[in-house]
């Protein structure tokens, strides 16, 4: 469904990205791995729109969205979820949740969409009118993953999901991406947790300095020896 | 040493053009360029054309550097300006210091021919001219109308705190004195307040009999306003040239405005007997500028512009310095003989003590001469300032 | 007694206008992230509007006020299409002389057209005294003082409860995640700086009849705006009105009871003074708040 | 990198010493010398930009030098080298004033506070009649002489200028490159995390504006002397003595060493070809262009002339554009650096 | 308070407006020890830190240094007396490079440029950052900024080090690389307090090891106590699947 081909990006003059390529199917989790500034953030922003492709090709079912804004990107249904959260921190949580569903406000449904966020996640209800920076990091992350929900994602990125989260809620996470990928949404997440992320995924890549070294099933990746060696240390 | 070329001579002017003083800045200029070209026309001074350079002098930055590029063409010994006074103060210094000579044709401030600079000159009035008068016509006729002996008079002087406004205060309070206004008192403001309520109240708690005014343009509308919609009644209101003697004034009071009287330059709707040459600048300003002369100051500049030239014909042209103060010092004339009516003398400071200023007063929209006798084209009106 | 009321009230009335102009402002200020120094030009420009339809077309104020604020609309929509809109990204200091340079081109550019002269509206409706026990004021300033409550109150709904008002709020907090998640950043700083443009025009016509144009006629509105913005809290629409009625009063006040000639210092100082107390404003929220806010 | 900077700025200084010898033309060198007063009130505006301090106040600072040493000249006779070490003390004095602003208030806040000031103190020189002579100023006797700073031709002014400019940008480098260059720049960034280290910024900050004010006021004193009318609207004018430093400074680079430098060479100069060049034509115009070329500037390099141009000077050296390191950091010319970090300036 | 105790924080709360983010901590850590400190989101770990490091001010409560009070120092006077923190958001200074980051608080004590150059650049290489030392440190990647902001804290010369979460973004290898590192830094006698959600690595290096729970201490005491008691299973780690 996302295909990305041989993409190279910039930050001004110093090049992140050399030649990453990677694809996605319908739904399930995906896993995007990789050492420290291997280039998986800068990947999912070109994927995102909000960095251009200096080179290479991003299609989202069969369309060309290389050049597309992050707008268009949204409406057609690819959210990114960024590191850090980044929260609107003087809004309310509930406004912060709406605004996730800018895109798809005209189909009247944001309420109902709204609701069922708020199943899932029953502690945001309790703090619903409460601004959202004052949040603790994980209540955070859920506000962060709710918001991308509300746009109705096909193909949702997660970046360093589980970042400063506490066990318990990083437990909750995964398991969270599961449910959302039974949905019959695509769950790209970056993790560092790369024993649990394999596990929930069906698929993973591997980049490292800027390009994709290794693409393959969970599995197939959890055997690697690449893998054991430089990201499980045993 | 003058080395101006044969067959022109070239005269510096400094003019604020743009910025905050760019309005009457304008004004002046225009009344020297007319004089320039009119004199010109009539084939120059001594046999020579005038040519000015002009300089756009926005503040007093703007005037210290312009006089310093003027003055150090080795063309240029003589320079006139320059309408506002700081500007004054700044380029005539340059120029002063350098040897060379500056004549004011427009600024009021006393300090410019105070500083006894021998090549400084200011053919126009000082304010203190416009101080005098005021005192004078409320001695000799307002005290009359109002009913009330002059000791019993109470009049305040609301002046905005720029160079000028400053520098006819500071005139007025002797000057009040003199007159034996006992009860006399000023009352400051920043000229550039966009609401002036609090001086109109200020005023009204004083209930004086008579107001004297010093003010730009916006300021003496929005004054005028106020004490309209305040209630502030009044028996006599006196403008100090500036905002009152402009259109705009009238345009933003309407009626309101009639009865106001003003002290300042000559303006065009003078006994023309009483200011030869007048018809004819207006006609020459009418005809370039498609209007009549927004206030008194294009006039005052050219009459000074035209004194200039005179003296430039005694000496034969020459701009050196030396010869240029001795002829300005034994030039003459007497009052009534200029296009402003003024006369020619100059005093131990090199200023025109024959330059004066008349009271008008606005009737329509029209500002009128009405006092002293010579110089006016009817008797002062008994009015409500400001319809109240 | 009768003179502290008056000034009281002449204060207010002039609070009402500082508030209508901070309004606008705070608006560009709060959510484009733009220190408009060109705020002032822009009131400027619609008081020159409302003086030639007066004049050209003897259209009241009250009417042309519907032709003006939609244009000057339009115009602020240009301004930050064109202007501003690529340097968006840019540093703020750097922002701040791009809109210094559009108030001194526009300053020197009604000189160019209109020249110095000093024009006023005489409408004569906004002339007439409306008086209450002996104090006084004209139609033209209650006006412009009923029309500014009403406008901040709109705004102070538009902000707090509409869709748009919490996408303008998003994006005044973190413009980068606001484009990630889908919203039209650009639009929406488009729609913030023509409100904030139809506001300062509102604000120019509705003070047209009582204060003569020219071309620095703005120019003196910009610095008291920003104390007005600062003091009652950035993105605080409420906070706006009651500052610049705070202000207005102070001015007077100090003006007829202290002396005229320092009427602006008692505000700056006044400002100064407010600041160190409480930096995030009179009205700005929590200090955690408006950190987070202004980030 | 730095031999080579040595002896760029070596030859840079040689060649503003010999100005005199190619040209006597008065007026040149009077545009000289406002071009270094520009440079030293730059210089002296960008010691605060180097801690991420944007000032638009200046003219405060400029006007208590300019007023110190034209009080104690022309109503005390104290002689005016005297007055500009004087001036240096009451533009420092007057700048505690805005000490507590300065640690309270951050970004624009601090920048619209310290605007309200240098406008509150024009007022109340208009107002302080006795002492300033309100709005028709002081003028400087014209008796002259080395000790009197007065002369009848620019040259002596020029090289007096020329060394007050010179100390001031070797305080500003050796600042730069001194321990307190680096806290200041940290702090700049960020200014809680810089006291997390041991940083005691508020007295950083507090130095800094002691020296930035101190040395305005030695040029707004010298500028009294040269100029001989002090004025308030003058000497306190925000546009001329706020703004425009700080336009210079961030059009050449904003807490750069040379950024303000180069600023105040280039628009110093543009100024006065536009008013000399446009004067006399449609009232106005020439601001309407200034106006233009300043949004022009400012749009085609955001980051000043000096990043600017660095950039195009690796556009032209291909080799060095993607090694992927910074500009070598020990050279005079910074990378462009921001003032405020993040959007707006945080509060 | 034993000439061992380098930090002794006793009964300290602190209130932001409706949160009670910290209650009644105290907290006492011995000359070279490390402590970890974990709890949920939101558990005032942070806050802890900002009122010892001085970035707030305890409602209640004090905070004893080395022998002295500094209940009611600013943070800078604490740096200089041996507290040295990292931010959780790591706040590397923009605008400068990755060595002048770490040079700032070198020059807190020493005036020599010079000297502050040299000796970052040790730092950096110890925590293997060398090759980024002129790279501008806002164009690094999270895991980079984490280092360099534990260079920057290390360069105070601390006695005490707070580190907020340092290994969040590592993955177990790049872990398991860092972990000899902190002992080391301990083993030259700096007492080291450290948040972390990464259990085993805390557990791996901690002496002792605390648990907050809304703002209030649940548990403490040794590792392997502590993660197995029920009360921080229920509230922070969650039933093993
Ligand atoms: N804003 C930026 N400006 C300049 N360079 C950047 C920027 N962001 C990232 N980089 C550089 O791009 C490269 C890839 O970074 P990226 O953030 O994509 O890595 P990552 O794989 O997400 O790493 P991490 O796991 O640490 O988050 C790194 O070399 C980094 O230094
Ligand atoms: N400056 C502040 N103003 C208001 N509330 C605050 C402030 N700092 C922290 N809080 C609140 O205090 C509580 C504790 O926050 P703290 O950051 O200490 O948690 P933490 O344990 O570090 O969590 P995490 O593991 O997510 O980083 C939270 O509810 C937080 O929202
Ligand atoms: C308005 C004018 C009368 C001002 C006057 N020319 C001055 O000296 O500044
Ligand atoms: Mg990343
Ligand atoms: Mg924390």
């Amino acid at each position: 469904m996302l295909q990305v081909k041989n993409i190279s990006a910039y930050y001004g003059d110093a090049q992140a990205l050399e030649n990453v390529s990677l694809a996605v199917s319908e739904s399930g989790v995906v896993a995007l791995l990789g050492p420290n500034a291997a280039g998986k953030s800068t990947t999912l922003r070109v994927i995102s729109g909000i960095l251009p492709a200096a080179s290479g090709s991003v299609t989202f079912n069969g369309e060309d969205i290389t050049t597309a804004s992050p707008q268009e990107r949204v409406e057609l249904g690819l959210v990114h979820v960024p590191e850090g959260r980044k929260l609107f921190g003087t809004l309310s949580v509930e406004d912060n949740l709406l605004l996730g569903g800018y895109c798809g406000r005209k189909d009247r449904k944001t309420g109902s969409r709204l609701e069922r966020v708020y199943e899932r996640f029953p502690k945001l209800k309790e703090r619903r009118n409460q601004d959202a920076g004052l949040l603790s990091g994980g209540e955070q992350q859920m506000v962060a993953v709710g918001r991308g929900l509300m746009a109705q994602p096909k193909v949702l990125m997660i970046d360093e999901m589980s970042l400063g989260l506490a066990p318990l809620i990083v437990k909750q996470m995964f398991s969270l991406v599961q449910e959302i990928a039974l949905e019959g949404v695509c769950v790209l997440i970056v993790e560092q947790h790369v024993q649990n992320a394999l596990a929930v995924s069906h698929h993973g890549f591997i980049i490292e300095s800027g390009v994709t070294r290794v693409a393959g099933t969970a599995q197939e990746l959890m055997e690697s020896a690449l893998v054991r060696e430089s990201y499980l240390g045993h | 040493a003058s080395s101006s070329s044969s067959d022109s001579i070239k005269i510096g002017a400094f003019f604020p053009v743009s910025g905050s003083l760019a309005l009457l800045g304008e004004e002046s200029w225009r009344g020297v360029q007319i004089a320039t070209d009119l004199r010109n026309a009539a084939g120059g001074v001594a046999d020579k054309s005038i040519e000015m350079v002009f300089a756009d002098v926005p503040d007093v930055n703007a005037a210290t550097s312009e006089a310093r590029r003027l003055a150090s063409d080795s063309d240029i010994n003589l320079a006139v300006g320059s309408y506002s006074s700081g500007l004054s103060l700044a380029a005539s210094e340059v120029f002063a210091r350098g040897g060379s000579t500056f004549v004011e044709l427009g600024a009021v401030s006393e300090a410019i021919t105070d500083r006894d600079y021998e090549n400084v000159f200011r053919f126009n009035p000082a304010a203190g001219s416009f101080t005098k008068l005021q005192m004078r016509f409320i001695t000799e006729h307002l005290a009359e109308e109002l009913g009330k002996p002059v000791s019993e008079l109470n009049v305040i002087l609301a002046h905005e705190d720029s160079a000028y406004g400053q520098s006819v205060a500071e005139n007025a309070v002797i000057d009040a004195a003199e007159a034996g206004l006992v009860n006399f008192s000023l009352e400051p403001y920043n000229a550039k307040s966009t609401d002036l309520s609090s001086t109109v109240l200020r005023l009204k708690a004083k209930a004086p009999d008579i107001v004297i005014a010093v003010s730009y343009a916006a300021d003496a509308i929005l004054l005028g306003r106020q004490i309209r919609d305040n209630g502030l009644q009044l028996g006599a209101f006196i403008g100090t040239g500036g905002g009152h003697s402009l259109k705009g004034f009238h345009d933003a009071l309407g009626e309101a405005a009639d009865g106001v009287y003003d002290v300042d330059f000559t303006q065009i709707h003078v006994n023309e007997e009483f200011t030869p040459g007048i018809t004819e600048f207006t006609a020459a300003y009418e005809e370039r500028y498609d209007s009549l002369p927004a206030s008194g100051h294009a006039l005052a500049n050219f009459t000074g512009a035209n004194l200039l030239f005179d003296i430039l014909e005694e000496t034969n042209g020459s701009d050196d310095p030396e010869e240029f103060r001795q002829a300005a010092q034994n030039f003459k004339l007497e009052i009534g003989t200029t296009s402003s009516g003024w006369g020619f003398s100059l005093n131990e400071n090199n200023q025109n003590e024959l330059a004066d200023v008349y009271v008008m007063q606005w009737n329509g929209d029209q500002l009128e001469t009405v006092w002293p006798e010579q110089a006016a084209i009817r008797a002062p009106l008994p009015a409500t300032p400001f319809g109240v | 007694m009768n003179l502290l009321v008056q000034t009281l009230v002449a204060g207010l009335l002039l609070g009402g206008v500082y508030a209508l102009i901070a309004v606008g402002l705070n608006l560009i200020f709060g959510v484009v992230k733009i220190i408009n120094f060109a705020h002032g030009e822009l009131v400027m420009i619609a008081m020159y509007a409302t003086f030639w339809m007066w004049t050209a077309w003897s259209l009241s104020p009250y009417i042309s006020i519907f032709i003006i604020t939609p244009l000057m609309f339009g115009f602020g929509v240009l301004l930050q299409r064109f202007i501003l809109q690529p340097m968006q990204n840019s540093s703020p200091t750097i922002k701040i002389f791009v809109t210094l340079g559009l108030s001194v081109l526009l300053q020197n550019l009604a000189l160019v057209l209109f020249g110095g002269q000093y024009r006023s509206t005489t409408f004569p409706w906004a002339e007439q005294n409306f008086s209450v026990l002996g104090v006084t004021a004209t139609y033209g300033r209650i006006t412009a003082f009923l029309v500014a409550i009403a406008l901040v109150i709109a705004l102070f709904y538009l902000m707090k409860k509409t869709l748009t008002g919490k996408v303008l709020r998003a994006l005044a907090e973190d413009r980068e995640t606001a484009g990630l998640i889908g919203i039209p950043v650009k639009k929406y700083y488009l729609v913030a700086m023509g409100l904030g443009t139809a506001m300062a025009a509102i604000a120019g016509v509705l003070i047209g009849p009582f204060q003569s144009v020219f071309p620095l006629a703005g120019a003196h509105f910009t610095l008291l705006a920003f104390v007005v913005v600062v003091l009652g809290g950035l993105g605080n629409m409420a906070g706006s009105l009651i500052g610049g009625l705070f202000l207005g009063a102070v001015e007077t006040l100090a003006g007829t009871y202290i002396d005229p000639a320092l009427q602006q210092v008692a505000v700056f100082a006044v400002f100064i003074i407010v600041l160190l107390v409480r930096p995030q404003g009179i009205f700005g929220g929590s200090a955690r708040n408006a950190e987070v806010g202004l980030k | 990198m730095k031999k080579k900077s040595l002896i760029w700025t070596l030859g840079l200084v040689a060649a503003a010493g010999l100005v005199p010898v190619f040209t006597s033309d008065q007026y040149i060198l009077h545009v000289c010398v406002m071009i270094l007063i520009y440079v030293g009130v730059t210089v002296a505006w960008n010691i605060l930009a180097f801690g991420g301090i944007l000032s638009l106040g200046h003219a405060a600072f400029f006007g208590i030098g300019s007023y110190t040493v034209a009080i104690l000249y022309v109503k005390m006779d104290v002689n005016p080298w005297l007055g500009i070490l004087a001036a240096m003390v009451t533009a420092a004095l007057g700048s505690l004033l805005l000490a507590v602003p300065l640690l309270r208030l951050r970004g624009p806040f601090f920048a619209l506070a310290t605007l309200a000031f240098a406008e509150s103190l024009r007022l109340i020189a208009i107002y302080a009649v006795p002492l300033t002579n309100g709005s028709v100023g002081i003028t400087t006797p014209p008796t002259q002489g080395f000790a009197l700073i007065s002369f009848s031709s620019r040259e002596p002014y020029y090289y007096i200028v020329l060394a007050m400019a010179l100390i001031a940008i070797g305080i500003s480098i050796w600042i730069y490159y001194s321990k307190m260059g680096y806290h200041l720049r940290a702090s700049a960034s960020d200014d809680e995390a810089v006291r997390a280290l041991g940083v005691r910024t508020p007295r950083l900050k507090l130095a800094a504006l002691v020296i930035s004010a101190a040395l305005t006021g030695a040029f707004g004193a010298f500028a009294a002397m040269y100029l001989f009318v002090i004025d308030p609207e003058t000497n306190f004018s925000t546009p001329l003595y706020s703004i425009q430093p700080a336009l210079n400074g961030i059009i050449g680079g904003m807490g750069t060493v040379a950024g303000p430098i180069v600023g105040a060479i280039v628009m110093t100069p543009l100024g006065e070809w536009l008013r000399t060049t446009f004067s006399g034509t449609t009232q106005g115009l020439n601001f309407v262009i200034y106006g233009v070329a300043l949004i022009i500037i400012v749009r085609v390099m955001p980051g000043g002339i000096v990043s600017g141009m660095k950039k195009l000077y690796r556009r032209f050296r291909p080799e060095n554009r993607s090694d992927g390191t910074a500009p070598d950091a020990s050279g005079p010319i910074q990378p462009e650096q921001e003032l405020a970090n993040s959007e707006g300036g945080r509060s | 308070m034993t000439n061992a105790t380098i930090l002794k924080v006793e009964g300290v709360s602190k209130r932001f407006g409706g949160v009670q983010a910290v209650s009644d901590v105290s907290l006492t850590l011995q000359h070279g020890e490390i402590v970890g400190l974990i709890g949920a989101n939101g558990a005032g770990k942070t806050s802890f830190f900002n009122l010892i490091s001085g970035m707030h001010y305890p409602d209640a409560g004090s905070v004893a240094f080395a022998g002295g009070d500094i209940t009611r120092l600013d943070p800078a006077s604490r740096a200089r007396r041996g507290i040295g923190r990292t931010f959780q958001v790591v706040r590397p200074f923009t605008g400068m490079t990755v060595a002048e980051n770490v040079m700032v608080p070198l020059l807190v004590n020493d005036s020599s440029v010079r000297r502050a150059r040299l000796r970052a650049m040790e730092l950096l290489d110890e925590l293997s950052i060398a090759d980024l030392a002129k790279k501008p440190a806002e164009g690094l990647t999270l895991a980079q900024r984490k280092r360099v902001e534990v260079a920057r804290a290390l360069a105070t010369g601390p006695k005490l080090l707070l580190l907020d979460e340092v290994l969040a973004g590592l993955n177990s290898r790049e872990v398991i690389d860092v972990l000899p590192f902190i002992k080391k830094v301990r083993d030259r006698g700096v007492s080291i307090l450290m948040i972390e959600h990464l259990v085993s690595a805390v557990m791996e290096v901690s002496d002792r090891m605390m648990v907050l729970d809304r703002g209030s201490v649940l548990v403490h005491g040794l590792p392997a106590d502590v993660v197995s008691d029920p009360r921080v299973i229920a509230a922070y780690l969650g039933e093993e699947d």
